[in-house]
């Protein structure tokens, strides 16, 4: 266990370097930063002043350089926009978007699982292939574009939800969170179904699939062999089987949410992780998105990790650490 | 009647609110908010006493500005002359800047007080640019400002101005939150609580006001104009705008990167013949683009300088729409085939942008000009104009200080690096009569006579048709009905402007 | 010979319901014949199939080239469905924000939709699939190396990829589909490595071995065609998923040139208009990229039904 | 005729027939069977894979699902009729009164709950009782299974046992509520001979101890020849020959049941080739008509496409089949 | 005809007394190895270790031309594992397999693809051994195209050929494997072994899948095609009675170990060892009736972490302490059969 968490370590670091490189490259290759800060009337050698103090005219390589030697410092950049460490800037939006993206989540676990439970359980009845029918449906929708509509009905035109932003917020464990207060639970409402759509559809789905298979197994039968009761055998033993490879999926999914955020926070201009990268790449913020990014495989290296203790919890037969599954 | 709390969308957010940090016309907005300059632009850019009472040339090149008195910073310290020379001594000093204020303070050779509200400015050259340069320096307090760092104005510990606002929080990404500054010089502004949130998603920000969200939102785009101006819980508030649309050529290479014949071979660079250039501006019809594109929100434009601006030429018509004079002077300039160029634009940078391009394409078919579209992100578009990767693209210019000489230094005097002419000359147009019109009116002290030259030096360089005008584009914003909004041409967006109606 | 076991002549008799005579065809007709027994499926299969016709003659039977930028006028700009242009034709659906006849760009934009999603996720799939079979044949150290390398791939969310490698790349349809090839190779390969090393397990690769087959042979003809199954179920699933997020990118700026709008890109360039009233210019494409991906989506669940009743996604 | 009735029998089938209605027919895997259980007793089902042998077992503790259902025929347990009891009577009567190990032991035992866990779900279906109570009964129940080290075991996951060990936790589970029926289907064919044999001793010794009767279903003779007090043959849904195991398997009077026996290499002379049978089961989708068998027997006549009923040929011995073959 | 492809004739003339297949104390391991972290813990002292399973090991055979090998044991004690180290599909980790006198073992560049056609298996599973999506025509004449043995457009008659040899209608060339019964798949896999005209067929438990009667189809099958080919067999199963059907000489596994080897006669005559003496016990018979059962006590040990000294001894009835420290030899115990047993009665 001791072997397999530092083995997730070494591995995440190694992604980290990876994706710090791939991103100097990458936004070195899509221009000057200068170029989009500065005011146009600056002229030549202001410009060139710029690029010096914010270290743009050494070479790439020594750039990044001199970016591993400081992140090894703990110091991964100061925001070229803001003149924020890139680090905090991410920090500060950071509980919006997981508080979005938790929400979305657990909307998406409330709503599926039990959907899909009964879709699987009672295969063949109308409902069920209305629940599937939905679930398709909730697949094939473009998040923005639902996003778009929610806005306009909910918003504009009904007028019952805010449709920008978090509202009010209140500060607990030393963070913003909008979802403890009135106001903020209205905010939130539309942006995390909207993330949340295309989860509730997965999650029918794989808890439809899951019991569906479930339900054919040999433990299954001499369960049913041994008298034991209906409810009984939902709860017991079909739903602990079935949460197993839910559980995985939820990590990886969360993941996702967390990703897709990008487009519903623009669009609710819900000020979390999300809508900072798309104005960061937009300003060719180099710090802030590998910043990001940082932030974001680190979270996922986390995210897995707590996935595959879970994972060892709820399923007996794993072992952890045996890299040959 | 309006609540005592205002939620106010804006399209892009600050980079921060140190208000030296980066010069940048959105900060500077949410800077202006808490922050006053010595001389200020009103709606209609025209300079104006703010912290200066007055302003008087004693001779010399020295300025002699008398301060307002009886003026107290948001601590109730008073502001005196110590405070500007601080500010003076900060604002080109910041690290990190990205966008530096040095060039507003270059001007300067020397400042001091005379008496607690009495200063005299030395000046390089012999002209009233410093003017319009103190207009972009918001003036700190020495007290609170001293060895503060930017990451001290963003948490709000020297965020202390003389402004009509008080700073309560910021977050980059969230909102700047204000309280009215009850002393302000001016008088108190209706608001107690102010919020700027930035929303840049579009319909996002309109949405957000039909749905009530917020109360006045800027920078309305023009699909959504018509439905807010038919709304009756709307109101609408309208100016021109600082920015002037335009197309800019590679008027210097031989052959450029984007133009070829018909059929692919190399040709000449066509736009290095004025004829040519000619042609494509008569082929553009901008009434059209700005009706059909813009909901009539611009005006056709046939220079950089808008026609409030000081400098601006009114004998340069606006640009005129002849297809049939645009074919045959590309016929006489050897070109009756065409040839085929693409035309590049950003998606998310202005008005329409990327529809414009489009437009401009339909318009240069018309005319036999084979065109292909490129857009991309800003982000993209600008390093690439600047690494000169394009032969023709449409852009806009922002004359922010409200006078001619700006966009003509920026944009078309020949690039010079060391003299630092032309930063923004993309297309390397060069004309000596232009460049030296433009210096001579830049430090000629006299408003009126630089006013003149500058206009003369516009004549010569669009009778050349150095770049092709579009169009001048309009400022909109937009509030709830019973609120009241003062327009202003240089786009920023301050919570003063905004009051009840009656 | 003495009788073995079956008297010679006596057709012999099988068990299981299957009892199709061998031929391929044969084999695709009770295909066809169980796919239909979903309605809902069949009536999928039927849109999308129009869908693709509609994408394949787009330029035949398009009232208007919308990429063509010479017969496109401003002067039609947000026309409202029903109305005529100045030249007389009527725009059924209405027009765009830059004079577009709308039936015909979605018409043009469903076949650009569909090709970026179709061909990348081929191409894809090609890849991945190259790349699960090597490493699950191959085994050991490359294997995991291999597999490592897909999970990073997979645990980062592919609307981050794509973004940022769209904008390195700049716009184009080419670059789209690079970008959602990058997004989508190693679902295919965790896909056919998942069943690869199922079936390297299996007895007939051993026999194939036995049998002193070579490598090749062995990979090409007896793992890849047991392995498709999942994949041709993964490839619907991201077909649709492609489609959609190409749809997303250009939403978000990137993708698809201006000029040759996907149904994603009509859509975002129309949302603006959602508010004004020109409801047509967002809603209409909206309503095409839904149908096709919904088509999309049930075709590919009635695949997975049939082909693999356990799979979990 | 209830004239001196011989001890009640604990179960009575009686022209059992269960089919499957799928799209490509009925499956008509039971067909017309009849048989019955003594207190005590030890039945063994034999017949090849696919004879019906499960499809008998799970249809007698009312588990066939849909598409599947009885189409015909009573099933009597202790007098009770089964076949017409709601879900919830015949669930209050499994793993109570009846109960079924599996085949698979690798697989019938829920991967996820502790073997503590899982006794205490199947008493706790019949009876409430404390989870500690539960687990001391659980842990007799092993014991008596032969499991060693049992109360340790309780907290094992099953995938921490062996096959045979897992048996043997299912088979202590089907008894722990002291059913007067068990239906052991092929419980020890995916096991070793040395383990089968352990788990066989066991259930002879666990038969005679108590008076629960035991239905084994399996493929192999030999276990039945070991085992079993009367036997029946099963093919293609029908059980063919039945009778005490001596007189079946001494003296096999269907060509069928012979032709199982003289399959079986162990006897022959080696080297030798087999007595064998031709062709294989039909599909239970079209069955032949009259003797099912038929079409592989090598005694078989146009007489043998009539319906055929059950004959007594000796005591308590049933032979479905015109042409028996001689009594030795 | 079959019998043309002999590439064989004249090595058949050199033949000298070496055996005709001849394993020599071949070994086989299969090691889970540690990641690379786990290693560097188990040297910081950490417990981590290589998981290593010891399927065979020490294994010494030789089979005379034209007889069957018998090889018996129970669940995992490595018989498959010898077969396809015979077979060529495994390397041996120590030791050798020689066939004909050539080194042929996996990894090993002894012998040609083709020359290793003359060995060729047939396996226990009759529905996974053959590829679902192939047609039976394929399944038989793929190997021989393959090797150029036959012209592709030889194939259908090649086929038909062979499946009328295993007793299969030839109408059935274009079906495929589903469509068939278990029986009649194990015939399509030994008639795809028989493609390649093989001389050693290895049959890795062909019947334990199959029904009692179609089991003794396929051994009336294999009977006659090891006669009319002259074959040499090593034949795994578990079932001692087919075992003793067919083979003439017997080896019984425990644990990866040789414990007995005997002529199939005296083998069923006297078991010598323990465990064979167990394991004859314990095989129901019919004719022995209804009887009381003694069962061997305790369960197979896990291969990861055999018993000390003779693996046998913790279930042994006959264990000594010496058992449990040194493991015995192959002890000769006359009539050319061996066991490995410290009984001084052997
Ligand atoms: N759920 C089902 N749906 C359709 N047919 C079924 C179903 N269950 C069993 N059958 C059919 O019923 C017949 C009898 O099956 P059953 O499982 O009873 O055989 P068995 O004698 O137990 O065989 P085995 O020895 O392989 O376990 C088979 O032909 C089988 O195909
Ligand atoms: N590829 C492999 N990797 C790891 N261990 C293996 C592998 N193949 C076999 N083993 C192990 O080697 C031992 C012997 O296996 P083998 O398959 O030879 O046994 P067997 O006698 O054929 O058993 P069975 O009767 O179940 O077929 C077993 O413990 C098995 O787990
Ligand atoms: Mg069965
Ligand atoms: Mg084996």
């Amino acid at each position: 266990m001791i072997a397999f968490i530092i083995q997730r370590v070494f591995q995440g670091a190694a992604v980290v370097l990876a994706m710090s490189l791939i991103v100097f490259v990458g936004v070195y290759a899509i221009g000057d930063p200068v170029e989009i800060l500065i005011n146009p009337d600056a002229d030549q050698q202001t410009r060139e002043a710029v690029r010096q103090s914010l270290g743009l005219d050494k070479p790439l390589w020594m750039q990044y350089l001199y970016f591993v030697k400081s992140a090894l410092h703990g110091d991964l950049g100061t925001s070229f926009v803001f003149n924020i460490p890139a680090i905090q800037l991410i920090l500060q939006r950071l509980p919006a978007t997981l508080e979005l993206a938790l929400t979305a989540t657990v909307l998406a676990i409330l709503l599926g699982i039990p959907l899909g439970l009964v879709s699987g359980l009672n295969d063949k009845r109308w409902y069920s292939r209305m629940i599937m029918a939905g679930s398709i449906l909730g697949f094939s929708l473009p998040t923005f574009w639902v996003g778009l509509i929610l806005i306009l009905v909910f918003g504009v035109w009904l007028g019952w939800l805010p449709v920008y932003g978090r509202g009010d917020t209140v500060r607990f464990l030393g963070v913003e969170w909008s979802i403890f207060t009135l106001d903020g639970l209205r905010h939130i409402i539309l942006p995390a179904f909207n993330l949340a759509l295309f989860k509730i559809a997965l999650f029918i789905r794989l808890t439809r699939a899951g019991v569906m298979e479930v339900v054919n197994q040999d433990y299954i039968r001499f369960a049913n062999a041994m008298g034991i009761k209906k409810a009984r055998l939902l709860w017991r033993h079909i739903l602990k089987n079935i949460m197993i490879p839910i559980v995985t999926v939820i990590g990886i999914e969360f993941g996702s949410v967390v990703a897709f955020a990008v487009v519903t926070e623009s669009i609710f201009n819900w000020p979390g992780m999300g809508k900072l990268i798309i104005e960061s790449i937009n300003h060719l913020d180099r710090p802030v998105i590998v910043a990001y990014l940082m932030v974001i495989v680190v979270m996922f290296v986390i995210i897995n990790l707590l996935v595959d203790l879970l994972y060892a919890g709820l399923d007996p037969r794993v072992r952890l650490g045996s890299s040959n599954r | 009647s309006a609540a005592e709390d205002v939620v106010i969308g804006v399209r892009t957010e600050a980079a921060s609110v140190d208000p030296h940090f980066s010069y940048v016309a959105t900060s500077k907005a949410a800077v202006t908010n808490i922050f006053d300059t010595l001389i200020m632009r009103d709606k209609d850019l025209q300079l104006a006493p703010a912290l200066a009472t007055s302003w008087e040339h004693i001779g010399d090149g020295v300025w002699e500005l008398k301060l307002r008195e009886g003026v107290t910073w948001h601590d109730g310290e008073p502001f005196t002359a110590e405070d500007v020379l601080f500010t003076f001594e900060r604002a080109p000093n910041v690290p990190n800047s990205p966008a530096p204020f040095g060039q507003f303070l270059s001007q300067i050779s020397d400042a001091k007080a005379v008496d607690d509200h009495t200063i005299h400015i030395t000046t390089r050259n012999p002209s009233p640019q410093v003017l319009f340069d103190l207009a972009e320096v918001p003036i700190i307090s020495k007290h609170a400002g001293e060895g503060a760092a930017t990451a001290d104005y963003n948490d709000g510990k020297a965020t202390i101005g003389t402004g009509p606002f008080k700073f309560v929080s910021w977050q980059p990404g969230g909102a700047l939150k204000l309280a009215r500054n009850d002393d302000y010089w001016a008088g108190p502004s209706e608001f107690e609580n102010i919020e700027i949130v930035a929303m840049p998603n579009d319909a996002s920000r309109v949405a957000a006001l039909l749905s009530g969200d917020v109360d006045l939102i800027d920078a309305v785009p023009p699909e959504s104009y018509e439905t807010l101006e038919n709304n009756d819980g709307v109101e609408i508030w309208k100016t021109p705008d600082v920015y002037t649309a335009y197309l800019h050529m590679d008027t210097d290479r031989e052959v450029s990167p984007f133009i070829t014949a018909k059929d692919g071979s190399e040709i000449k660079n066509p736009l290095l013949d004025p004829k040519v250039r000619e042609a494509l501006s008569l082929a553009i019809n901008r009434q059209a683009i700005i009706d059909r594109l813009m909901n009539g929100l611009a005006q056709p434009a046939g220079q950089l300088a808008g026609p409030t601006m000081t400098g601006f030429n009114p004998d340069i018509e606006p640009g005129a729409y002849d297809p049939e004079k645009a074919k045959a002077l590309l016929a006489e300039a050897g070109y009756e085939d065409g040839f085929k160029i693409t035309l590049h634009g950003p998606n998310n940078r202005y008005v329409a942008d990327a529809q414009i391009v489009q437009a401009l394409a339909q318009m240069f078919e018309r005319i036999g000009v084979a065109t292909e579209v490129e857009t991309m992100p800003a982000n993209i578009f600008f390093p690439r104009g600047s690494n000169r990767e394009f032969s023709i693209f449409f852009l806009a210019w922002g004359s922010a200080q409200g006078t001619a000489w700006h966009g003509l230094r920026g944009v078309l005097m020949t690039y010079d690096k060391e003299k630092g002419y032309g930063p923004s000359n993309r297309g390397r147009y060069s004309n000596p009569e232009v460049d030296r019109l433009t210096i001579e009116s830049m430090s000629t002290f006299d408003v009126d006579e630089a006013a003149r030259l500058s206009a003369e030096a516009a004549g010569v360089a669009f009778r050349d048709f150095a770049i092709i005008p579009m169009h001048y584009q309009m400022n909109v914003w937009a509030s709830k009905d019973g609120f009241e909004y003062e327009p202003r041409q240089d786009q920023m967006t301050l919570a003063y402007g905004l009051s009840s109606q009656q | 010979m003495s009788d073995l076991g079956l008297n010679s002549g006596a057709s012999p008799k099988f068990t299981g319901p299957m009892r199709a005579l061998g031929e391929r065809s044969e084999r695709l007709r009770n295909f066809l014949l169980e796919y239909a027994h979903s309605p809902i499926a069949v009536v999928g299969g039927g849109i999308l199939v129009l869908l693709l016709l509609i994408a394949i003659f787009a330029p035949w039977i398009a009232p208007q080239n919308p990429y063509d930028l010479a017969s496109l006028s401003i002067l039609d700009a947000r026309l409202p469905p029903g109305s005529e242009s100045y030249n007389g034709y009527t725009h059924w659906l209405g027009t765009d924000g830059v004079g577009r006849d709308l039936l015909s760009a979605i018409m043009y934009g469903l076949r650009i939709s569909l090709s970026v999603g179709v061909l990348s996720s081929l191409f894809a799939l090609l890849i991945g699939m190259f790349v699960g079979l090597f490493a699950a044949y191959t085994g050991g150290r490359t294997e995991n190396i291999i597999m490592r390398i897909v999970d990073l791939q997979m645990s980062f969310p592919a609307i981050l990829i794509a973004l940022i490698l769209l904008a390195i790349l700049g716009r184009g349809a080419e670059k789209t589909m690079i970008a959602l090839i990058a997004v989508q190779w190693a679902y295919y390969a965790r896909t056919v490595r998942a069943s690869a090393l199922v079936e390297r397990e299996r007895e007939y690769i051993e026999a194939a071995r036995g049998q002193r087959l070579g490598h090749f042979r062995i990979v090409s003809r007896h793992l890849l065609p047991n392995c498709f199954a999942p994949l041709l179920v993964v490839l619907t699933v991201q077909v649709a998923h492609a489609i959609t997020l190409e749809a997303t990118l250009s939403f978000l700026g990137i993708g698809l040139p201006e000029t040759q709008p996907s149904l994603g890109l009509l859509i975002a360039n129309g949302y603006q208009y959602l508010l004004s009233g020109s409801y047509w210019i967002s809603i209409f494409p909206g309503v095409a990229l839904l149908i096709t991906i919904l088509s999309i989506n049930l075709v590919g669940d009635r695949l997975r039904e049939l082909l693999n009743p356990g799979m979990r996604r | 005729m209830n004239a001196m009735p011989p001890p009640q029998p604990v179960l009575e089938v009686e022209r059992l027939s269960t089919v499957f209605d799928l799209r490509a027919g009925t499956v008509r895997s039971v067909n017309d069977v009849s048989f019955s259980l003594k207190r005590g007793e030890i039945l063994g089902i034999v017949g090849e894979s696919g004879s019906g042998k499960s499809v008998t077992g799970l249809s007698v503790l009312g588990l066939i699902e849909p598409p599947g259902r009885i189409a015909a025929g009573s099933i009597r347990l202790e007098g009770r009729e089964l076949t017409t009891l709601g879900d919830a009577e015949k669930r209050k009567l499994r793993g109570n009164a009846i109960s079924m190990i599996f085949q698979d032991p690798m697989t019938t035992l829920n991967p996820v709950l502790s073997i503590g866990r899982q006794f205490f779900e199947v008493i706790n279906a019949h009876r409430k009782v404390s989870y500690a109570a539960a687990l001391d009964e659980a842990e007799a129940a092993l014991v008596q299974v032969g499991i060693p080290a049992a109360r340790e075991r309780l907290s094992s996951y099953p995938h921490e046992l062996s096959g045979g060990m897992r048996q043997r936790v299912c088979i202590a589970m089907s008894l722990i509520n002291k059913p007067a029926v068990v239906i052991a289907d092929e419980p020890t064919t995916a096991l070793d001979v040395t383990i089968q044999a352990q788990i066989l001793y066991m259930m002879q010794n666990l038969v005679r101890d108590s008076d629960v009767s035991l239905i084994w279903v399996t493929h192999d003779l030999s276990v039945v020849a070991g085992l079993c007090d009367r036997v029946a043959v099963m093919y293609a849904g029908r059980i063919v020959e039945t009778g005490p195991v001596e007189d079946v398997l001494g003296n096999p009077r269907h060509p069928y049941t012979r032709g199982l026996l003289d399959s079986i290499p162990g006897d022959a002379e080696p080297g030798r080739l087999l007595r064998q049978v031709p062709g294989t089961q039909p599909s239970p989708l079209d069955l032949p008509q009259g003797c099912s068998f038929r079409p592989r027997c090598s005694q078989a006549r146009d007489e043998c496409r009539n319906e055929l009923t059950s004959d007594q040929v000796g005591p308590d011995h049933f032979v479905r089949c015109l042409f028996k073959l001689g009594g030795d | 005809m079959l019998g043309e492809i002999d590439r064989t004739a004249d090595k058949k003339a050199v033949q000298t007394a070496a055996p005709y297949v001849e394993i020599r104390n071949a070994s086989r391991n299969f090691v889970q190895k540690m990641s690379p972290v786990e290693a560097l813990l188990s040297r910081a002292g950490m417990n981590y270790s290589d998981r290593v399973v010891q399927a065979v090991s020490d294994v010494s055979l030789e089979i005379p031309r034209g007889t069957a090998l018998g090889v018996v044991g129970e669940s995992g004690c490595g018989k498959s594992t010898l077969g396809r180290m015979a077979a060529g599909l495994l390397s041996a980790t120590n030791g050798e397999v020689v066939f004909d006198g050539e080194r042929m073992d996996a990894g090993h560049a002894g012998m040609s693809a083709r020359d290793m056609l003359r060995v060729q298996m047939v396996f226990q599973n009759p529905m996974a051994s053959l590829n679902p999506r192939q047609k039976v025509v394929d399944i038989v004449t793929e190997a021989a195209v393959y090797h150029g043995l036959i012209r592709r457009r030889e194939r259908q008659d090649f086929a038909a050929e062979l499946l009328r040899e295993v007793g299969l209608p030839p109408d059935v060339l274009n079906r495929l494997p589903h469509q068939f019964s278990g029986g009649q798949r194990q015939r399509i896999g030994i008639a795809r072994a028989l493609s390649v005209s093989p001389e050693f067929l290895i049959c890795d438990e062909p019947v334990a899948a199959l029904d009692v009667l179609i089991q003794a189809q396929i051994i009336n099958l294999l009977l006659e095609l090891k006669e009319r080919r002259k074959l040499t067999l090593l034949f795994i199963s578990h079932d001692l009675g087919v075992v003793r059907h067919i083979c003439d000489e017997v080896v019984v596994m425990y644990l990866g170990r040789i414990v007995e080897r005997a002529s199939t006669a005296d083998l069923f005559a006297r078991p010598v060892h323990p465990y064979t003496q167990a394991l004859f016990r314990e095989i129901p018979r019919i004719r022995s009736g209804r009887r009381a059962y003694e069962p061997i006590s305790g369960e197979i040990p896990s291969p990861l972490s055999p018993p000390t000294g003779c693996h046998f001894h913790p279930r042994c009835p006959c264990v000594m302490d010496k058992c449990s420290v040194d493991t015995p030899p192959l002890i000769p115990v006359g009539n050319g059969r061996v066991a490995r047993c410290w009984l001084p009665s052997l």
